[in-house]
């Protein structure tokens, strides 16, 4: 194992990582951001892999931009996860 | 004329659908005319394309951008796609003069461009032939779905467009998940050559990829565990847009399913997904009829009821045979015009008098005699009534079922039958044996229509040899797999 | 205690999908070589496209097909947007203005972060990039703008009217395709006439064309997305 | 005991993120959330399909022949995934807002008990 494969494996931890605090943190905006840095972990990953289009494109829309237009979302409803909201449930029914 | 120019079944509602912010800017009035101008040429398109393809009886191949497939992505217009490419054009045609009656809220040159974009999508999908293709066509259709489902801008619209968008994202999500698996394992993405290779296909990884990528599908194809949207969508949409729901979007999904189980036939875990579609569709039918029961809306209850008859219409592509194959595209064209006929007389009921709750359909028959009568024609014929069209693809695939050996799914389909005609009857008698008021005059074009889509309904029910060999070729286009490879012109690529 | 056992049984859901996913994979091998149609992208690129970034000639040239179907789709979100947004009169509600260090900043770069935008989507036969991140970017220049200054609006209706008029120019490059090559989408410029030299800027057939529609596009409808989702009704509750 | 890569695994690790918080989540934007990084997830399993040990990017400047180069395909198709993933997203946060505007509140339940 080099050098290499160490970063690798641990952008792919932390990516992980963030991906379960932005499921799991109660501040919404927060959570948009633990989104935001998976997909820049993720545009990471892509350029290596040898994607550089990729990556931009992701870096590009999927980071800032869908971050950007969550946020909006997030001004114009509200920042907090309920208390309620908390409990698991399945919501689609027939 | 060269087969390429096809490529206007796209090309058309795409370049219209841009053009719309210009005419607004110019004039907002001519938005409508300018709709319903558009679907005639395309329909005018399509019906060159199917007489093309039925009286040569070779398919149209289109490939854009001049590289032969694999290399390039081309269109297959074969008999099964040219025959549906024309039902979407024509029923778009109809549905763009039932927007002046029924689409009121602004912004109306959104709602123009949307409507081309969904008749785009539901054209592509029927005739792609590229597994990457049907996914941007499968987005195009579903985001636009999503977006006329909410249109209304009332709360039950926008959750019924939620949920859409939920599943919709879980499922084009697993759809990905299937084309990277076969792509990583075949290395193609053009449909002809995924069937010339599928045998090699490692059979864990196959069935993993093809039930990943019908469970994508089965969102757009209204099957059991994820047609939850469905029913919300159907009665919160614009009347038009459910009509065009449960006439083509669902059918085209319903075709791409099945032409992609058809192209992974030689595959070695092919029967277990077939299986799993079997009973998916037999719950799709059971649960429809059994919930369609406890209605008070109508269009909501004959939503329920489009659902069990695409359930139908999966119960027969799923079974493996030609005949049932045949049975299936026999009934979507049934299903098309019924329901088509059905969604726009209760969509006008709920226009006219305010809703579709039952109580406005008391005295119907009096009051609005046309539409009660097309109402009327269009439930005895779905319940399977002899003489009426959809009698005959119901038979065709209940025999067809039985054949095969699945007695017991054949045994409950017929049992959610009786369930559904006693809804119906219930419709029935309220329309014409409950209440009374005054004559409503009604509206002379939208009359014609529905009585042109009764015609329809009776004569192909008093002669259905012609649709039936209609659909027995297109039913042999899906089925043929041999004959769909050696169709496409395949350059020596790889294999 | 229900809670508890909700979360529990999706969580074992999940997992058993994601063991089944990961059984699927295991036949997919990582990091060998599978390639069948994309080897003969890779040996035909040049002399077929003149384009010597791959990844840009297929999305453009050999799939222009979903590139098309993909620049429709967010036509779609800015039009769905639009359309679930829409009121009859609107107006931005931001009261708080950008510190000085924003608005200067935002004066200086908003130049250069569109023609940083154009440099990208111009080269995109030639280096990483394109027309998607180009046009992001552009939009990300305009969504500056918004938040500098708590007045500024796009001009919506020149918005809209190039945002159709570029992509009929899109749809209007294929068909001449059709009526010159016969095909929809043929690359009439490289396929005929061979203008330019691989790897140069003037170069790459309708690569280049096309991208650049993209890229306004791209750019356009983006902004246009920020626009409606920043602006609320006047006479609505809040 | 199967063996698959680090990255196939961070990629199925996102999807199922993705989807628990799809399903199990009330709030609709904390679900949207998941739904985006369920995306991201399925963008890195495509692309570390196309990866090939020892070769680099699909760009055939000068010392970089046909043979030296990843598989350019799935980058392709990602550039497609992502848009379309950034459009649905704007849709569906379009409808909340909207949803937030009739019922005053994020949580789907909520929103379905209001209804009736």
């Amino acid at each position: 194992m080099n050098c290499i494969s160490c970063i690798n494996y641990i952008i792919i931890g932390i990516m992980v990582l963030s991906a379960v605090f932005a499921v799991e943190w109660r501040d919404l905006l927060a959570a948009v951001v633990g989104m935001a840095a998976v997909s820049l972990f993720a545009s990471l990953l892509f350029f290596f892999l040898q994607a550089p289009d990729v990556a931009m494109t992701e870096a590009a829309i999927g980071a800032a931009l869908s971050g950007a237009v969550f946020i909006f979302a997030i001004k114009r409803t509200r920042r907090f996860e309920t208390e309620e909201e908390e409990k698991p449930g399945w919501w689609v029914r027939w | 004329m060269n087969g390429q120019y096809a490529s206007l079944l796209i090309a058309i509602p795409l370049i219209s659908a841009f053009f719309v912010p210009v005419i607004k800017a110019a004039s907002k009035k001519a938005v409508m005319p300018f709709l319903v101008l558009v679907t005639a040429a395309q329909t005018a398109a399509a019906a060159w394309v199917f007489n093309e393809v039925y009286t040569t009886g070779k398919p149209i191949i289109v490939m854009a951008g001049a590289w032969r497939p694999p290399v390039g992505i081309n269109l297959y217009i074969g008999h099964f796609a040219a025959l549906f490419v024309f039902i979407v054009a024509a029923v778009s045609f109809l549905l763009s003069i039932y927007n002046f009656k029924t689409i009121k809220i602004e912004p109306i040159d959104k709602y123009a461009m949307l409507f081309l974009l969904l008749m785009l999508g539901a054209t592509g999908m029927i005739a792609t032939g590229d597994i990457f293709n049907l996914f941007v066509f499968m987005e195009i259709t579903s985001i636009t779905a999503y977006a006329l489902t909410a249109y209304n801008k009332t709360g039950e619209a926008a959750e019924a467009s939620m949920k859409y968008m939920i599943l919709g994202g879980i499922g084009s999500s697993f759809f990905l998940i299937g084309i990277a698996i076969v792509y990583g394992s075949l290395g193609t993405l053009n449909m002809a050559q995924i069937a010339q290779l599928a045998g090699s296909m490692n059979a864990t990884a196959a069935q993993a990829g093809l039930a990943l990528l019908i469970f994508g599908l089965a969102v757009e194809a209204e099957l059991f565990p994820l047609n939850a949207w469905a029913p919300d969508a159907y009665q919160a949409a614009p009347h038009p847009v459910t009509v065009m729901f449960s006439a083509f979007v669902v059918k085209a999904g319903l075709y791409a399913a099945a032409r992609l189980l058809y192209i992974m036939q030689s595959v070695g875990s092919w029967h277990s997904v077939l299986k799993l579609v079997v009973i998916m569709a037999t719950l799709t039918v059971l649960v429809a009829e059994f919930s369609a029961l406890r209605q008070r809306n109508v269009k909501r209850m004959i939503a329920y009821s489009s659902i069990s008859q695409v359930g139908f219409i999966a119960l027969a592509l799923a079974l493996g045979t030609q005949a049932g194959v045949d049975a299936g595209v026999f009934h979507m064209v049934n299903h098309a015009i019924v329901k088509a006929l059905l969604f726009i007389a209760v969509g006008y009921v709920a226009v006219e008098l305010g809703g579709a709750e039952m109580e406005n359909f008391r005295g119907l028959g009096r009051r609005m005699p046309i539409t009660a009568f097309s109402i009327t024609i269009g439930s005895l014929a779905v319940i399977g009534i002899p003489m009426f069209n959809v009698f005959w693809s119901k038979l065709r695939i209940i025999l067809a079922t039985v054949d095969v050996g699945y007695t017991w799914a054949a045994a409950l389909v017929l049992i959610a039958s009786v369930v559904e005609a006693v809804y119906y009857l219930r419709l029935l008698h309220v329309i014409w044996f409950e209440g009374s008021g005054e004559r409503i005059t009604e509206s002379a074009a939208l009359g014609a229509i529905m009585l042109l889509l009764v015609a329809l309904v009776i004569v192909i029910g008093v002669y259905p040899d012609y649709v039936w060999n209609l659909a027995q070729k297109a039913g042999a286009d899906i089925f043929n797999v041999a004959q769909y490879i050696k169709n496409v012109p395949l350059m020596g690529v790889g294999a | 205690m229900v809670s508890i056992l909700k979360r529990s049984l999706a969580i074992i859901t999940i997992l058993i999908i994601g063991y089944w996913l990961a059984v699927a994979m295991s036949h997919v091998p990582f990091g060998q070589d599978k390639m069948l149609v994309g080897q003969y992208y890779l040996n035909h690129v040049k002399d077929q496209t003149g384009a010597i970034n791959a990844v840009t000639a297929i999305v453009v040239n050999y799939r222009g097909f979903d590139t098309l179907g993909e620049v429709t789709v967010l036509f779609i979100a800015s039009t769905g947007v639009g359309a679930l947004l829409w009121k009859r009169k609107r107006e931005r509600t931001a009261r708080v203005p950008g510190s000085v260090v924003l608005t200067t900043g935002t004066r200086f770069l908003f130049p250069f972060i569109v023609l940083f935008g154009a440099y990208i989507f111009i080269h995109g036969h030639l280096t990483p990039g394109g027309g998607f991140p180009g046009g992001a970017t552009i939009a990300t220049g305009f969504l500056l703008l918004y938040m500098a200054f708590t007045v500024y609006e796009i001009p919506h209706k020149g918005f809209e009217v190039t945002e159709g008029l570029v992509g009929m120019s899109y749809v209007a490059v294929g068909l001449i395709g059709l009526l010159i090559g016969s095909y929809f989408l043929y690359d009439w410029i490289w396929q005929t006439w061979h203008v330019g030299t691989v790897g140069k800027l003037f170069s790459g057939g309708f690569i280049p064309i096309i991208y650049i529609l993209i890229g306004l596009k791209v750019g356009t409808e983006l902004s246009g997305i920020i626009d409606n989702m920043l602006k609320e009704g006047v006479s609505g509750n809040d | 005991m199967i063996e698959i890569s680090a990255y196939y695994f961070g990629a199925i690790a996102l999807i199922m993120i993705g989807l628990y918080a799809v399903l199990v989540k009330k709030n609709l934007l904390k679900m949207l959330v998941g739904l985006s990084i369920m995306e991201t997830g399925v963008n890195l399993l495509l692309i570390s399909i196309g990866y090939i040990n020892g070769k680099s990017a699909p760009i055939l400047s000068e010392g970089i022949g046909p043979k030296q180069a990843v598989d350019p395909i799935p980058q392709a198709l990602v550039l497609t995934a992502i848009v379309i993933g950034v459009a649905t997203t704007a849709m569906a946060l379009s409808a909340a807002i909207i949803l937030y505007e009739k019922y005053g509140t994020l949580n789907i339940e909520e929103i379905r008990r209001l209804r009736g």
